[in-house]
């Protein structure tokens, strides 16, 4: 069994120093290692953005895909091997801005891939322009006089997209932020994390103390019951969606490859490209 | 006794003009005609004028035919728009109950069969079109028999029942017919068939059935005409593989998915019509750089944009050449009948394995829904070559180090791992990067991976099967015509014409649309003394790809025809004629 | 003032006889004329489908545009023109499939037009695929054996986007519907309403007879108040989303347009296209 | 004395270098130099290395120097990177901080100051980039007042206090190097300039301020390097004018949003790079056969795919011209200059709303973000031009039926009507239609439709202002030298050369891409013995475009580059000799 260590490589990533992302790589390793998952076993998809990187940066099969595409990618990486772990992962402008409808659509399809966003509330690659997360009124470079819309709760709306794993965190809580991981990584079905991951350098609102003076850990709520969706749902309203914790599971619900017709119980890409030649002629026989 | 003949039906859409066609196509197919059929129809799902139109011939066939043998009516409206193809002698065989009147001007002869009224009277109106279909046979002189099998195979789920009143409601659109006819009762007889059994199936079938020969298990997808048979078909038929389709929330996680799938070691392909293709260019250009092998169909319809989703055009050769930014290795195929189109579709994956880049299998409306008689498909013929995919053990590499994915090779082909594999971890990236896959700036870098993935191609129009398909008997031409896709049963026939009326022709249709096939394309133009491209599009789009590679602009004239139809023979006979008359070739 | 009549043109509709998108056209011409309306001022920008067809089949201003890209389309009509009433729509395929990232964020930018879904829980025009809204189990002609997805509930996502207006409807109730649908234009700011509106060629499940079985009428729920934004949540889950009528209002919050600084109070499209040398001049100093 | 000088800053990311490089510039600027700036950057924020090349001359220069005289470096890699530039006498002024050393082989003089030292004794370190300018002008032997007024306008809303303390700085390190430099002081002296107030900006502010001043009022756009300075340009100036910028949730929206303003009757723009214009195809579609006016920017960058998304390649040019599906007008511009950006963007607007079109306007990386020296831009020359937008009354038509919006006309342009006019009601889809909108599938209005939307620009190549930018002046020349967009300035210095050399060489700059001025094209090219297309690509695009239009397929060759790099004059100066030497071009 691999150790976290297993899981690092010898690049240095090109992160701001103080960038929220170094602990979600670290996270994402222990987690790996947490699980047994030996680096060749496991895909990490990424989008584009300074978040993007991050599959660079963990020793594992890597795939930087195209700016808000990590989840069809990650779903189609699944599909061919079932046996393989898939983490998908990006930035906030690459999961909620660009990539919002297969978000949506990877979180009700149900395909057991993890999803990571590091969600720092700004664009950071492209220098600072407002992301889907940045609050109204958040200055940035494309909004100097603040933004005038209203930021997306990906948690609420993942809820209403049908997921049956929602969990949000934060990049300073390693502990937590690595359990998180391996629970969703252990879930079957898609589960989806949105981590605070903070921009240093272009985001001087939400920065590491704005969020711990602001975060609610969903353990220190009584009575909390992350199987309770309409429970979900209120909380994350009431607590305008500022909480970490695992917020909502349905373990209940098979995932979607279990669910597809016919498909191959082992790896897809293992199975034989030929065909009988019986087989064959039952196909053209069709057409005569 | 005739040996081809050409008969249409149309009515409303949604009234069975489909099924009509289909049955009487089938049965003739197993008698060992042949057929090549031609689909009117608009982008709306009741109502609206549609109609088939088939060749029904003794000899292989891949043209519509110009004119109008028999034309079978449900509604005034087939009659209105029909008529003018019915050559002298033709025959209108219409139903009674629209109360059917032939314009002034109509050559053929109007026979009104109670259509409607006799297959209620046997339980259902919708029988109809069997009444229609026992009709046509008494014109032909042909045993209703025939239909026999057909009958029992569509209806024999339903009970013995229906298919006895099926095969009642043919007997007596016959028997209408017969009294009708008189002495013309089998007018049109038709020399008997080979009785070889081959296939009747539409390109989109070919295309599909191509890619579950040629190993493709996984397919991403959103529905679009005229590819959407090609997901139905592999929705149907992967679950028998262990594979699966997805249908997707768009073109752009379809083209996306099937990345992820092939990277993932899995065939996988997608295919759309124009609008998903340019949604898809994106898609293009990384699986280019990243290397990552896919197959795309498109195909073609009258486009620019929504433009005629459903006729047919040939106008997205440029845009698949070229239409993702940068500059990638890419193969655009372009199979021109549905033959190619299996053998094709199933090469493609080899191809897309063998240079780690993406293929584009170009169709169009007319090849991709044109139902028709085709040859025996060789399955023996079908290789799965996948190239430099490593399937051994790989050693420990050095330091810990990654895997050299894009090592830079001879060929410019380098090993490909798939992720799962021990010590082949690497990295993937829509980034230029270095040989394992890390992102690099430098420019020494940057020169040698994008000479590396350009080479790739380098060699292919020497390998390439049939880059060209040739029927070129003439050492020194008079003329060379060029066409690619849909277009070649047509030429074809116009060319037999050209050839009676004493001109020498030669004929090729571009099958490996690019890389371009130069060198063959060169001396085949040198050895013509005028050129003459045929395209369903308004810029000349193969012409100008053609001048760019082989020079000769002057030299090289263009037959355009966008209005939405396929070029029928007698067009391109006459305007390849009047080109020569006026000397303006 | 102009009647209902006057927003019919001479088309006939190319829908199927029966088709439930009949009625949403007549609702829609009947609540332009009931605001107050002339034909010039309404623009209808709808998407690809058979639903789309509605832009040709209503006398006004009409865009038919590309699929799934109405709401784009819609948005930048009416920041050319705020004078203008600008009606999106289209089917669900089209809004919730390739269409859903426009959604939610038009959804979130609240500028002030509105939406209206044809929701036939199909594709229609290309025959009979699963589209996002189609439940789990259904056969279509892509799903032979049931879909394995979960469907999207629309008016659960607005909300979870910060919709200021989310309703529905079902197509036969004329009235009820044309209500509707002036309130939303009459909304400021981005309204959203649903119509159950039957494939009678291809969705054979969720017929007219279904609806009327399985819908509920919010006015009929007692104490529902449609400015509480938990209980019109927690109402539609409840009730699997099947309720129509106005599920939630938010009348205070301002409307795009609004909230932009310096933006022309006339119609956009009115101004002056030169610049004083002075204002020119004052732009090129910056660039010494 | 020197009539130009190369200097160059370099550093890590995020350590201020562009700011340093900047206020030198526009203090150098108001003298009256001709400055030409060149940036290497990577795709990161903070850290790896950057730099700043500056050309700085008396003259009008538009190219990158060969070689550098000046290296100021902030640490090891910037001398490690750049000292091979540097030729006899060069020098290198070099921070304390890291102990600088020289490589073996370095021609140029190393002298340490300690920036970092000095700038912290006086407040904070932050001011090594003043020290260093000081230490340059040391160099210069320039005086350091000439920095007074831009130190005062950067920092003076900071307070007097800090304007202060910059400006010793400043002077700290001109005192610094002038002891070091002793009797070397003013060793790179310049000429004194012509005091002329010029502009200093990229090309980037040229398009944004072009659209400003064409009239453009709404922009959808989504960030991308290295378009976004457009964007961000249009935000802070379009409020004043009672317009706005949308930041959208991607491209598609982005460009779809365009067209829906620009189909409100408001001038819109979008921009993008080329992972946004591959996802801008459809739209782009959409905007050609509804006829709807849109003027997109495209900045090309190094692809395929992300690429390299902060280094210059021009590899965008097929896919702009053809990379929809289908078959639209379209105009595709590549202004040559920054002047040219700025006239070019304006008059976008003019095109696209008389042709009523899609307009593409080209940049590269070079262009788009190279900062440099301006002509004064002149705004009498910018005309508005509405073409046939009906700002009329419009009579009730007849029978209340509606507007020809695209009515049948010789030009091909029919009369364009915007919502909200009175009696003015049309359909718009991107379906094919009849005069009045109505989705229309019929083969001749087709033909009709399709023929009156290509005709439009059929005598775009004779009206357009100048398609085709030319210096010849040689009726016969030995060599004609092509290219577009930011290669001309290296082209016209690698040509003073050649000339120097003996050669007769004309040059012609393609700023009409599309629809291509191939008359003008083929006069020039039969003018020349040899021709040679220059291009920052890997196949040749333009030389392509020229060889589909113009033939001399075997006469036009390529010198490429795809390095990330933009050409030296030197590159092109010895290939361009090569080719004669060894007589293969
Ligand atoms: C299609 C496309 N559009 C735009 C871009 C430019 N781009 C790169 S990253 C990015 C957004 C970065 O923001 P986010 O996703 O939040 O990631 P972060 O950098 O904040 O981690 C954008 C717009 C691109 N690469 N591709
Ligand atoms: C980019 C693109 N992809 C696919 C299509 C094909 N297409 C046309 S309509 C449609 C979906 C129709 O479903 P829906 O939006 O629900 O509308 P309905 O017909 O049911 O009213 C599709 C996939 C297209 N026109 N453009
Ligand atoms: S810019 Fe922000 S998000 Fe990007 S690396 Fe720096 S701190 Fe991290
Ligand atoms: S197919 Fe369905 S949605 Fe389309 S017109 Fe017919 S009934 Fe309406
Ligand atoms: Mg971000
Ligand atoms: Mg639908």
């Amino acid at each position: 069994m691999a150790t976290f260590k297993e899981f690092r490589n010898d690049v240095k990533p090109n992160w701001c120093p103080g960038c929220g992302d170094f602990s979600v790589q670290a996270a994402m390793q222990r987690a790996a290692a947490n699980v047994g998952l030996e680096p060749e076993n496991l895909a990490v998809v990424s989008g584009i953005g300074c978040s993007g990187r991050i599959s660079g940066y963990i020793k594992s099969y890597g795939f930087h895909g195209i700016h808000g595409r990590s989840l069809p990618i990650a779903q189609g990486v699944k599909m061919a091997n079932r046996e393989l772990t898939v983490i998908a992962s990006g930035g906030d402008g690459d999961g909620f801005a660009i990539g919002m409808g297969h978000t949506i659509h990877a979180i009700r399809r149900n395909i057991d891939i993890t999803y990571i966003v590091m969600d720092n509330q700004i664009y950071g690659l492209t220098k600072g322009q407002t992301s889907p997360r940045s609050a109204a009124g958040f200055k940035t470079k494309s909004t100097p006089e603040g933004s005038i819309e209203q930021a997306v709760s990906p948690m609420e709306l993942a809820l209403s997209a049908g997921a049956t794993f929602v969990a949000q965190s934060f990049s300073t809580d390693l502990k937590d932020l690595t359990a998180i991981i391996e629970a969703g990584i252990n879930h079957k079905g898609f589960s989806f994390i949105n981590v605070f991951s903070p921009c240093v350098t272009y985001n001087k609102i939400n920065t590491y103390d704005w969020f711990k003076q602001n975060l609610t850990k969903l353990n220190t709520i009584e009575g909390y019951d992350s199987s309770n969706k309409e429970q979900a749902m209120q909380t994350l309203m009431k607590h305008d969606s500022l909480v970490t914790g695992i917020i909502y599971q349905d373990s209940s619900r098979p995932s979607y490859q279990e669910l597809v017709p016919g498909y191959a119980e082992k790896a897809l890409n293992k199975s034989d490209l030929t065909l009988d030649q019986a087989h064959f002629d039952k196909l053209v026989a069709e057409f005569m | 006794m005739i040996n081809q003949l050409s008969w249409k039906v149309g009515g409303q859409q949604g009234e069975g003009i489909e099924s009509t066609g289909e049955i009487f196509c089938i049965a003739l197919n197993r008698l060992g005609y042949y057929l090549y059929g031609y689909r009117h129809f608009s982008s709306r799902i009741k109502g609206g004028h549609t109609n088939n139109k088939i060749r029904v011939s003794t000899t292989e066939t891949r043209a519509i035919s110009d004119d109008l043998d028999i034309l079978v009516a449900f509604d005034q409206e087939t009659i209105d728009v029909n008529y003018k193809e019915l050559h002298e002698g033709g025959i209108i065989i219409a139903d009674a109950k629209f109360k059917p009147v032939c314009p002034e001007d109509t050559k053929a002869e109007l026979y009104i069969v109670p259509f409607t009224e006799i297959a209620a009277e046997l339980g259902t109106s919708l029988m109809k079109n069997m009444v229609a279909i026992g009709a046509t046979c008494a014109v032909l002189g042909m045993e209703i028999s025939v239909f026999n099998d057909v009958v029992d195979e569509i209806f024999g789920r339903k009970g013995e029942e229906i298919v006895k009143k099926n095969m009642d409601a043919i007997t007596a659109g016959y028997k209408a017919m017969e009294v009708l006819l008189g002495e013309k009762l089998g007018a049109m007889e038709l020399e008997k068939a080979d009785g070889q059994k081959r296939l009747f199936m539409i390109g989109n079938d070919a295309i599909a059935l191509g890619a579950v020969a040629g190993g493709c298990r996984f397919m991403a997808a959103y529905p679009i005409t005229p590819a959407s048979e090609i997901m139905e078909y592999l929705i149907k038929k992967l679950p028998q593989l262990g594979g699966t389709v997805i249908q997707t929330e768009d073109e752009i996680a379809a083209a996306t998915m099937a990345i992820g799938a092939n990277y993932g070691g899995v065939r996988a392909i997608t295919a759309s019509a124009g609008p998903g293709l340019s949604l898809k260019m994106e898609a293009i250009g990384l699986a280019g750089i990243t290397e990552t092998p896919i197959v795309i169909v498109d195909t073609q319809r009258g486009g620019p944009s929504t433009g005629l989703p459903t006729k047919q055009e040939q106008s997205d050769l440029m845009a698949m050449i070229y239409g993702t930014h940068g500059e990638i290795p890419k193969i655009v195929m372009a199979p021109s009948t549905v033959e190619e189109a299996f053998y094709d579709t199933a090469e493609a994956f080899n191809l897309a394995e063998e240079y780690q880049c993406p293929v584009i299998v170009l169709s169009d409306l007319q090849l991709s829904l044109g139902k028709q008689t085709v040859q025996p498909l060789d399955y023996s013929k079908v290789e799965i070559r996948r190239g430099k995919l490593v399937d051994f053990d790989i050693e420990e590499p050095e330091n810990k180090s990654y895997f050299k994915r894009y090592e830079v090779t001879e060929d410019g082909v380098s090993p490909r791992v798939v992720p799962g594999m021990k010590n082949g971890i690497h990295h993937v990236t829509g980034v230029e990067h270095d040989e394992t896959g890390r992102p690099s700036e430098t420019a020494l870098n940057r020169k040698v991976q994008m000479d590396k993935r350009m080479r790739k191609l380098n060699n292919l129009t020497n390998t390439f099967k049939t880059p060209v398909y040739k029927n070129t008997p003439h050492e020194e031409a008079d003329l060379l015509i060029l066409g690619f896709n849909s277009t070649r049963g047509t030429i074809d026939e116009a060319i037999g014409r050209l050839e009676s009326d004493g001109m020498k022709v030669n004929h090729a249709q571009i099958r490996l649309i690019h890389p371009f096939p130069a060198d063959e394309v060169l001396s085949l133009v040198q050895a013509a003394k005028k050129v003459v491209v045929i395209e369903n599009n308004a810029t000349g789009q193969l012409a100008n790809i053609i001048k760019m590679n082989v020079g000769h602009v002057n030299k090289i004239k263009s037959i355009l025809k966008y209005d939405g139809n396929p070029f029928l023979p007698h067009e391109i006979h006459t305007q390849c004629k009047e080109m020569f008359e006026y000397g303006n070739v």
